[in-house]
């Protein structure tokens, strides 16, 4: 049998969902992390793109989680020095060095970085500001435990002469003989997430960065605007702390670039980075604020960027198609000139406070290093390498990568990926699956039906997220006031660790029965809490959250005496409502071990097979009547993966599983049920009982039309891009005789009636211009675009086309190219914005880069499963950022085309990601249910139906023969619509009841 | 220099000697102590700035030469006098006059170029400009003259006689 | 001679004893005369011999459906709350029922206060029920001691006078306005039909109201209100008041006050009238029986005239039409939703 | 309204001729981004900049290339190239355009220029009157500056350490501009010598285009250092 | 009729799923509004009654917003179609006894449109503002009074 264990490599926020994935689907997970602190690059974002979503904020809920998890071994200040073995069976070596603070014994109170004389530049900070020798590197750190340099401590350096941490740590935790230990750990398989590393532009003197006081990074920029940065979150600049009123965002330092930092690729984020930070300081700016963003093609690719682009544009972000050469200072004072050229070469000034360098990603020196250690292949930019069809593959088998370290990526794509490797690594590993895995104890859970209540409040000040608009101090004492409060508390960060194990210990000792945190958003940091009162021995259901950051200070922050009302009162509410609220039984629901995937493309048989291989039996229901979806009409990918034999030995791996029902020619006709335990009938009059589904029914090709139409279907001369790779698969040889051909880039995209961009034309179609240059090299090739967005190190292929003697021609909306013909003869006439020209071109080919739109199918399989669709059609998934394959629906997960376009290699993983997820679901016997159901009072109860109609999940039925209402608790979501229709107040809400609401409700007046 | 350097490795023309900036040389001099100079001379504390001859730093030996120059003439003429230019050393501007253009003809153009670098040495208000270079010295000197500039052109050798100790 | 009530009464006599000889019915749910003039008593006939108390007049105006479901629970075997249900079919009610009393049924059905199968619904078309009090005031505080009705004139009399009067002038408002007279559900029929009834404008009374301002409705409100005493008598003459604990009598949650302040008098009024919404069939029975002559029904056509506006729906037309409260169109009206005024705003 | 540019067909002769001539030129991996040209102090002249020489090369407007005198203008500076996320050379380029100009369409006094320094140097000045100039002077500061009288201007030192080029303006229009150099490496104390011939220290020939006489002037140089046996070139100011 | 230190007191009945989750949004965007507003969190628009809307202005509130996800996104699936009748009905009956129509408000705001919320608190607390204190069908008013 296989080890039932996992080593995770790399702490950041791909390392950290693998971890979760893999310990979650019933393996041991030992994570590695270099520094002291997991979280990695997210952790030091102040914002993400493109909800705007507050980062630590939402890692930090992940963070706690995987510090918390028993089956998660946190190995910290710890570097993977060799592995040797075989996949199921390897043997890692891992060197952790000291941190020469004890963390059993560390309360994290700060006061050895307090008194420690020594200052040190904050590398968690970018080298902005200073921190102490004895340190933590963020607030929200988990573990959240000091650490000692010890390149910086003057003890260590020379004993004897300092310590005066020592002296003060109350908890005597500070271990100045701490050693370095070798662990030995056996793991069936790896997952590295090893990250990437900031290009450092300091060798591009160009741009001043280094010798300019005002010219600093993204990543700089980012702990700048961040609340736990060196200015607390207002913006500074760096040479006088003035806040900057013009600034500039410079794209592509460090990437797209062959000449000085040999980054031939795209870095793929940052477009969207700077964007953010754009709209983000505009915000944060008092009065008038000017940002622009200079840039070579704006690469918005994702969900809801562009967008999020055209919004930053109507909000008076300005935009500038011009690559400046220099950053000079214009005046003694900071200030920063620079000299650029507008499309048409005429001479441009503009004079900025501050420059941001949109730093590219690279591969960290030390990823080579280890590379090499552990024998992996790395491909011609450092990345380590991948296999098109099994993006989380490396060279070795058993050893599986996500996120940025094998390209640069957002953190969605990384989340994915991560979910992925750890279908990857856990499925080598299923037969040893709960293995190696402890199982969690809660205490005895204490009975407090009898007991009068005893509430606890905890007041947070999330930093200065809440602290610097509402008197917190004030709160907590005012809460003290308030009847059965018999404790209340201020907490620099509720959430952080130390404050829940605090939490935990003073539920006991104050006896409380009862618990309320005035924070942020329940929907957010609920479970966290809800956890810890089950730690306590409470029942999770006795606690209430007054949103007093979200829903106060963040919206009042220039009312700070009206936002501290509000705050004592809605902590008020919250204690009024907790106070009538009982402990409820934990519902649970026997899991249905088998799936239903839905859309037979290659994703829905990727995410078919990844279950059907860890022994789950699946249904793939696929509405045509053949597999493969719109793989059937690629030719290849971008590295030129052929696609016809991948799809071929695909299917047939379908078709021959025997654990794979395919039903070709079939649709869902209904689905009911919840997580672990679905009812979905087909089309063909099956019904199926399953305990997870995974939508995958694709897009579709847009069909030009209107102004897009381009004589396309009136000439035989016009083609899709589908069009051309099925002449290609067919090995046509109409090419040859080719003259000249056009391609037309954004065809239905970027339009306000599909305002998304399409994210794979521009690769597909240069790609296939490639071919067709290959083919016949001397036919004459124009790609007619907006902007090109070969991101990543699709950028390669783009430069191979542009080498290859492919001329790109930029049209924008004003200028869409003229398509005509005459005696058959197609005439392009379209507009070179360099030279100010018409060009008039005669082709023998015209190829269209058609938009991708979601399947109508989308929609009603969503509606089935009670899932959200976008604006656009698209399946909408549960978060942007950190949920990219789950619906906010438990045990319903999505992938291809149906979330948004994407590349077949991005299917697949998401695909994969979609089964890691389901895994989890599909590895438990039982998962919890909705607890808080519907209740009948049967005496006053008349028996009318109206509950019954309302239910939209057949949980309310009547009992015939006494005539009142029944509920399913099992089949009851929660959602009090029987309760609200009663006219006899017959049905109530359990801890939603309307004496809750209204208690709630009276609390609100003081 | 570039011509000499550049024609050498672009024609692969066989050669016994090794070719060196007099620039580097002064300051391997003057930090080797064979070369004593002393800004004392510059009681009235003449103001000085430079011009980074493309061929002799971009195109040859990059910012190791300029930083050179840089430390010749502040020994020669004090530190506290000189000012920088920016954007300098390797991603200076180019006078204008390089490349043949002194001699081509075409002066407006020539002039029109040179603006930008009549702009940035302007901006120093230095009192002299060095331009170790015949190519930079013309150009720099007829912009300044043209554009109505103050300053001295200069090479940078009768400075260094100035400072000379013997 | 022979009124058309006249007629009808027989009609009623022969068929509930009919049927409670053949003992297809326990019991004959109808009227009997009352003792006071212009009155008629429900009257609940369960022999042969009971069923000669039977009539049928113009001031039948207590709906008989209020009776109905504790009717048939009565006649059920005593049954303790673990005693298995009774075997074989119960006993049955035959019941008079115009159309609005029908609507009620059908409402009752459909809330499963009323097994269809133990009911026999004995339709008569309703030629418009006289209230008593507009009888009452065109003889302004005099006595009246005998009223006798021929089929469009009632023949009012009393110390010194006797005066024939036009039934149709003193006919209930609900009457005036309502256009389905004959029953919507029956099993046996009873007389002839009413036949369609037209009317140009059944909610001018709602559209009355409707026209003033919030200030006048305000006032209008409180001044029709302040005289209530929360005797309830109008909630327990409602056929579909049929909660085990009314929301006024609950004290967890204590919904209402108990006082007869104008706040909670409002709050009673507003929420009874809610829970009618859908369901009211202008029946008139609240009105009629109020002590006080509050025109409480007003609330309910209005709600009533909202239901038709936005739903299409009437209360208790048939079984199959599901109530419009437990139903929902995807496209129902939503103009009153704020974001979809701001909406529609932009759409101009 | 532009130009039209009718590409029914693209012909792009120059480029493929400057491509075959310089490898490495990469005027396709051009990304049009305008860094070059926002970085090039000749941009607007001749309402040409680095970024449309190109454009006009891709899109086969060759004859606005072989017309526009901007290349003149052009220093060869590589400013442009310095930061070229392509490491794109537009002065490479030119240089090569410049060469395809005929003869007799080049502005005179720069090909005279060079024509003179492959006969000698460029001011062409026989090479005795440099010598005599430089006697000259050495002469008269042993006269005028007694602390100078052992000051030396070695010429055709066979066996010194440095050669030193020269600069043909100084020997041509202000010989005393030679001096202070001299003054500097006698005091420093060096071995050096100037050559009587192909001592001049610019070269016109790297601005015409004509890689020939390029090679012919720095082969020549080449030799004469080799010649004297010094081991290393200082190139002056 | 209103002083101007008047502040009303509105209570806002949201939706987990959508409202809630738009407010949230207001907050990370950091929109500001009105601090007049108390939010009451239920799972979803369906949970509301009548009878709640009542008694929170019987309570004392000044305005009343109730809102859900947008028509076909309840994440109950229809509770907010159900909703959307009884709150129809519901404010048109008090509209018709003399309760002003911007005492009680009703709207839909899904987890995306932060702005959107903030802008609905913004223009009902304005609007609530104008009419001043409410008074029918308050307790503690006429008990003060």
């Amino acid at each position: 049998m296989p080890k039932g264990s996992v080593l995770v490599v790399g702490g950041g926020i791909a390392g950290v969902q693998a971890a979760l994935d893999l310990a979650d689907s019933g393996f041991l997970v030992h994570l590695v992390e270099k520094t002291t602190a997991i979280g990695g690059r997210m952790s030091q974002l102040d914002k993400t793109f493109p909800t705007n979503d507050c980062s630590a904020c939402i890692l930090s809920p992940k963070l706690v989680e995987c510090g918390r998890h028993l089956n998660i071994n946190l190995l910290t200040l710890s570097d993977l020095v060799s592995l040797e073995g075989e996949p199921g069976n390897f043997k890692a070596v891992v060197h952790q060095r000291p941190r020469y603070v004890d963390p059993t014994k560390c309360i994290a109170c700060g006061l050895c970085a307090e008194k420690c004389p020594k200052k040190v530049d904050n590398e968690y900070n970018l080298g902005i500001g200073k921190r102490k020798a004895a340190y933590l590197s963020f607030p929200q750190a988990v573990p959240l435990k000091y650490a000692i340099d010890p390149d910086n401590c003057i003890w260590l350096k020379k004993p004897g002469r300092c310590g005066a941490c020592a002296k003060v740590c109350p908890a005597g935790a500070i271990n100045f003989d701490d050693k370095a230990v070798d662990h030995e750990l056996e793991v069936g398989s790896v997952v590295l997430a090893l990250g990437f590393s900031p290009y450092d532009p300091s060798e591009l003197d160009f741009t001043g960065y280094g010798r300019l006081a005002n010219v600093i990074t993204t990543m700089e920029f980012e702990r700048y605007l961040s609340p736990s940065g060196p200015c607390m979150g207002h913006m500074e600049r760096p040479s006088d702390g003035k806040e900057p009123k013009r600034v500039a965002w410079l794209q592509c330092v460090g990437s797209r670039d062959i000449n000085r930092s040999c980054h031939p690729y795209c870095s793929s984020v940052c477009c969207m980075f700077a964007i953010k930070q754009a709209v983000i300081a505009k915000e944060h700016a008092h009065g008038e604020f000017a940002p622009s963003i200079f840039f070579m093609d704006m690469r918005t690719h994702g969900k809801g960027f562009e967008e999020y682009y055209n919004r930053a544009r109507e909000n008076g972000v300005s935009f500038h198609r011009a690559r400046v050469h220099s950053i000079l200072p214009a005046d003694d004072e900071g200030n920063l000139r620079l000299r650029y050229v507008n499309e048409q070469g005429g001479i441009e000034f503009a004079e900025f406070d501050m420059v941001i360098l949109s730093t590219g990603l690279e591969v960290d020196k030390n990823t080579i290093k280890l590379a090499e250690r552990l024998n992996l292949e790395l491909d011609e930019d450092n990345f380590i390498k991948t296999d098109v069809f099994n993006p989380v593959a490396t060279s070795r088998p058993g050893v599986f990568v996500c996120g940025a370290v094998a390209e640069p990526k957002d953190i969605p794509q990384s989340v994915m990926e991560a979910s992925a490797a750890a279908l990857e690594a856990g499925s080598i590993l299923a037969p040893a699956r709960w293995s190696a895995t402890a199982v969690k104890e809660y205490p005895l859970e204490r009975d407090i039906h009898a007991e009068p209540p005893r509430i606890g409040v905890f007041v947070c000040h999330c930093g200065i997220n809440i602290a610097s608009v509402v008197d917190v101090k004030a709160v907590t004492e005012y809460a003290r006031t308030l009847p059965d409060v018999v404790f209340s508390q201020d907490n620099l960060f509720t959430c952080s660790q130390d404050t829940i194990d605090q939490m935990v210990n003073t539920i006991k000792e104050q006896n409380l029965n009862r618990v309320v945190v005035s924070s942020c958003s329940p929907r957010t940091h609920e479970p966290l809490f809800q956890e810890t009162l089950r730690d306590a021995g409470l029942n999770k259901y006795v606690f209430e959250m007054a949103n007093i950051r979200d829903q106060d200070s963040w919206v009042h922050k220039n009312e700070p005496e009206a936002a501290t009302v509000k705050a004592m009162d809605l902590t008020r509410m919250a204690v009024a409502r907790v106070r009538g609220e009982e402990a409820l039984p934990y519902h649970t629901v026997k899991v249905d071990k088998s799936a239903v995937v839905i859309g037979g493309g290659i994703g829905g048989m990727t995410a078919a097979l990844s279950l059907a291989e860890q022994n789950f039996p699946v249904t793939l229901v696929e509405k045509s009547a053949q597999l493969g979806g719109n793989a059937n009409n690629l030719f290849r990918t971008w590295q030129d993966d052929k696609v016809q034999p991948y799809l071929a030995e695909t299917i047939a791996k379908v078709n021959n599983h025997p654990r794979i029902d395919v039903q070709l020619s079939c649709e869902i006709t209904e689905a009911g049920g919840s997580v672990g335990k679905f009812t979905t009938t087909l089309s063909n009059g099956q019904n199926l009982q399953h305990g997870v589904a995974v939508v995958a029914v694709g897009g579709k090709a847009y069909s030009p039309e209107g102004d897009w139409q381009f004589l396309y279907g009136q000439n035989d001369k016009v083609h899709t891009l589908l069009e051309i790779d099925r002449m290609l698969i067919d090995e046509s040889e109409d090419f040859k005789a080719t003259g000249q051909a056009v391609f037309i880039h954004c065809v239905g995209s970027r339009i306000p009636e599909r305002p998304w961009c399409s994210r794979v034309c521009c690769t597909h179609a240069i790609d296939q211009a490639v071919k067709l240059k290959e083919m016949n090299p001397d036919m004459d090739i124009f790609m007619l675009y907006r902007d090109i967005r070969t991101y990543g190190q699709r950028e390669r292929l783009y430069q191979k086309a542009r080498a290859l003697g492919i001329i790109f021609v930029r049209y924008d909306l004003d200028h869409i190219p003229a398509v005509s013909e005459d005696s058959g003869q197609l005439i392009i006439k379209t507009h070179d914005p360099i030279v100010d020209a018409e060009i008039t071109l005669q082709p023998d080919l015209l190829v269209l880069a058609t938009a991708i739109e979601p399947q109508a199918t989308g929609s009603s399989v969503a509606k089935f499963f009670k899932c959200a669709i976008d604006a656009h059609g698209f399946l909408l998934e549960a978060h942007m950022k950190l949920r990219p394959v789950d619906f906010a629906t438990d045990g319903v997960y999505l992938a291809g085309l149906c979330h948004y376009p994407k590349p077949l290699e991005e299917t697949i993983a998401q695909a994969k990601a979609a089964a890691a997820r389901a895994t989890i679901v599909l590895s438990l016997d039982e998962v919890p249910a909705e607890s808080i159901t519907a209740q009948v009072d049967p005496a006053k109860c008349v028996g009318c139906g109206v509950c019954v109609e309302v239910c939209a999940y057949n949980a309310v039925s009547m009992d015939e023969d006494k005539n009142i209402s029944l509920v399913n608790a099992d089949l009851c979501k929660g959602c009090g619509a029987c309760v609200a229709g009663c006219r006899s107040d017959a049905l109530t809400l359990q801890n939603i009841g309307n004496e809750q609401i209204m208690a709630a409700v009276e609390a609100a007046f003081d | 220099m570039y011509a000499t350097l550049e024609g050498l490795r672009r024609f692969d023309i066989p050669h016994k000697f090794e070719v060196v900036s007099i620039i580097s040389l002064y300051a391997q001099w003057i930090r080797e102590g064979r070369l004593k100079v002393d800004p004392a001379w510059n009681t009235e504390g003449l103001k000085f700035s430079v011009q980074d001859p493309c061929k002799l730093v971009r195109q040859s030996l990059g910012d190791p030469v300029a930083d050179d120059l840089r430390f010749v003439i502040k020994s020669v003429v004090g530190e506290e006098n000189f000012i920088d230019v920016w954007p300098n050393k390797s991603n200076n501007y180019c006078c204008g006059g390089g490349g043949g253009a002194l001699q081509a003809g075409f002066v407006d153009n020539r002039r029109q170029h040179g603006k930008t670098k009549f702009d940035q040495l302007q901006d120093t208000g230095a009192d002299v400009v060095i331009t170790p270079c015949h190519n930079c010295h013309t150009q720099v000197k007829d912009i300044c003259d043209h554009f109505g500039g103050k300053w001295q052109t200069t090479h940078l050798w009768g400075w260094i006689v100035k400072a000379l100790q013997r | 001679m022979a009124t058309i009530n006249s007629k009808i009464s027989e009609e009623i006599r022969a068929l509930a004893g009919k049927l409670l000889e053949e003992k297809k019915i326990a019991a004959f749910l109808g009227y009997c005369q009352g003792s006071l003039p212009m009155t008629a008593r429900p009257f609940v006939a369960r022999t042969p011999e009971d069923t000669d108390k039977l009539i049928w007049n113009s001031f039948c105006v207590l709906n008989l459906a209020n009776y109905l479901p504790e009717l048939l629970k009565s006649l059920e075997p005593p049954r303790g709350p673990r005693d298995p249900a009774p075997e074989g079919p119960l006993p049955k009610v035959a019941i008079l029922a115009t159309g609005c009393w029908s609507r009620n049924i059908v409402i009752q059905i459909q809330e499963n206060q009323v097994d269809r199968d133990r009911v026999v619904i004995c339709g008569v078309g309703s030629r418009g029920m006289v209230a008593q009090a507009k009888v009452k005031e065109l003889f302004d505080g005099r006595e009246i001691l005998e009223v006798i009705e021929e089929d469009h004139k009632l023949l009012v009399s009393g110390n010194g006078f006797n005066e024939e009067i036009n039934r149709w002038n003193v006919v209930r408002d609900n009457c005036l306005t309502c256009i389905h007279p004959d029953p919507v559900i029956f099993d046996i029929r009873i007389g002839d039909e009413a036949g369609q009834r037209k009317n140009d404008n059944r909610f001018a009374e709602v559209e009355k109201i409707d026209n003033k301002s919030t200030a006048e409705r305000s006032r209008w409100f409180t001044d029709e209100f302040a005289s209530c005493i929360r005797c309830y008598a109008c909630r327990n003459a409602c056929p579909l008041c049929y909660c085990p604990t009314c929301f006024v009598d609950d004290a967890k949650p204590q919904w209402v006050g108990k006082s007869i302040d104008q706040v909670d008098t409002s709050i009673f009024h507003i929420l009874r009238a809610y829970h009618c919404a859908g369901r009211c069939t202008d029946c008139g029975s609240c009105e009629s029986v109020c002590p006080m002559g509050i025109n409480m029904r007003i609330l309910t056509k209005k709600l009533t005239s909202d239901v038709l506006n936005l739903y299409g729906s009437e209360a208790g037309m048939a079984l199959d039409a599901p109530l419009p409260l437990t139903t929902y169109r995807q496209d129902d009206p939503q103009n009153f939703i704020i974001t979809e005024q701001a909406a529609d705003k932009e759409g101009e | 309204m532009s130009e039209n540019y009718n590409l029914s067909k693209l012909r792009t002769r120059l480029k493929k001729q400057i491509e075959q001539a310089v490898p490495e030129a990469r005027i396709d991996y051009c990304l049009t981004c305008g860094l070059c040209a926002s970085g090039c102090p000749a941009s607007g002249i001749e309402d040409m900049d680095p970024r449309k020489f190109l454009r006009y090369l891709v899109l086969g407007q060759d004859d606005i290339i072989l017309q526009t005198n901007w290349i003149y203008s052009c220093s060869l500076c590589q400013r442009c190239k310095y930061a070229c996320p392509m490491g794109i050379d537009v002065g490479r380029l030119v240089y090569e355009v410049k060469g395809m100009r005929p003869v007799e369409d080049r502005p005179k006094n720069l090909q005279k220029s060079c024509d003179l320094q492959k006969a000698g140097n460029s001011t062409g000045i026989p090479n005795d009157d440099f010598v005599w100039v430089v006697g000259d002077i050495l002469e008269e500061i042993h006269e005028t500056e007694p602390e100078w009288s052992d000051l030396k201007a070695p010429m055709d030192k066979v066996g010194a350490k440095f050669y030193l080029n020269q600069n043909a303006k100084e020997p041509t229009v202000e010989p005393e501009e030679m001096v202070p150099l001299w003054k500097i490496l006698h005091a420093v104390g060096i071995d050096w010598t100037y050559s009587s011939k192909w001592w001049d220290g610019a070269n016109y020939c790297l601005f015409t285009g004509d890689p020939e006489d390029w090679e012919l002037t720095t082969r020549l140089q080449a030799e004469t250092v080799d010649d004297l046996g010094c081991t290393t070139y200082i190139n002056t100011e | 009729m209103t002083d101007k230190t008047w502040e009303p007191k509105i209570i806002a009945f949201l939706c987990t799923w959508c409202s809630y989750a738009g407010a949230d949004l207001a907050g990370v965007s950091r929109f500001q509004y009105p601090p007049n507003i108390r939010i009451v969190k239920v799972p979803c628009s369906g949970r509301i009654s009548p009878n709640l809307i009542l008694n929170a202005l019987r309570t004392g509130a000044d305005g009343v917003l109730v809102s859900g996800c947008h028509p076909g996104d309840c994440h109950y699936i229809s509770g907010n179609y159900f909703a959307r009748r009884r709150f129809a009905l519901f404010e048109n009956l008090l509209e018709f006894i003399g309760i002003e129509p911007d005492r009680v408000n009703f709207s839909w705001v899904s987890a995306s449109e932060g702005e959107q919320f903030a802008e609905i608190v913004k223009d009902v607390t304005a609007r609530v503002k104008e009419l001043g204190p409410a008074t029918h069908l308050v307790k503690k008013f006429n008990e003060a009074a």
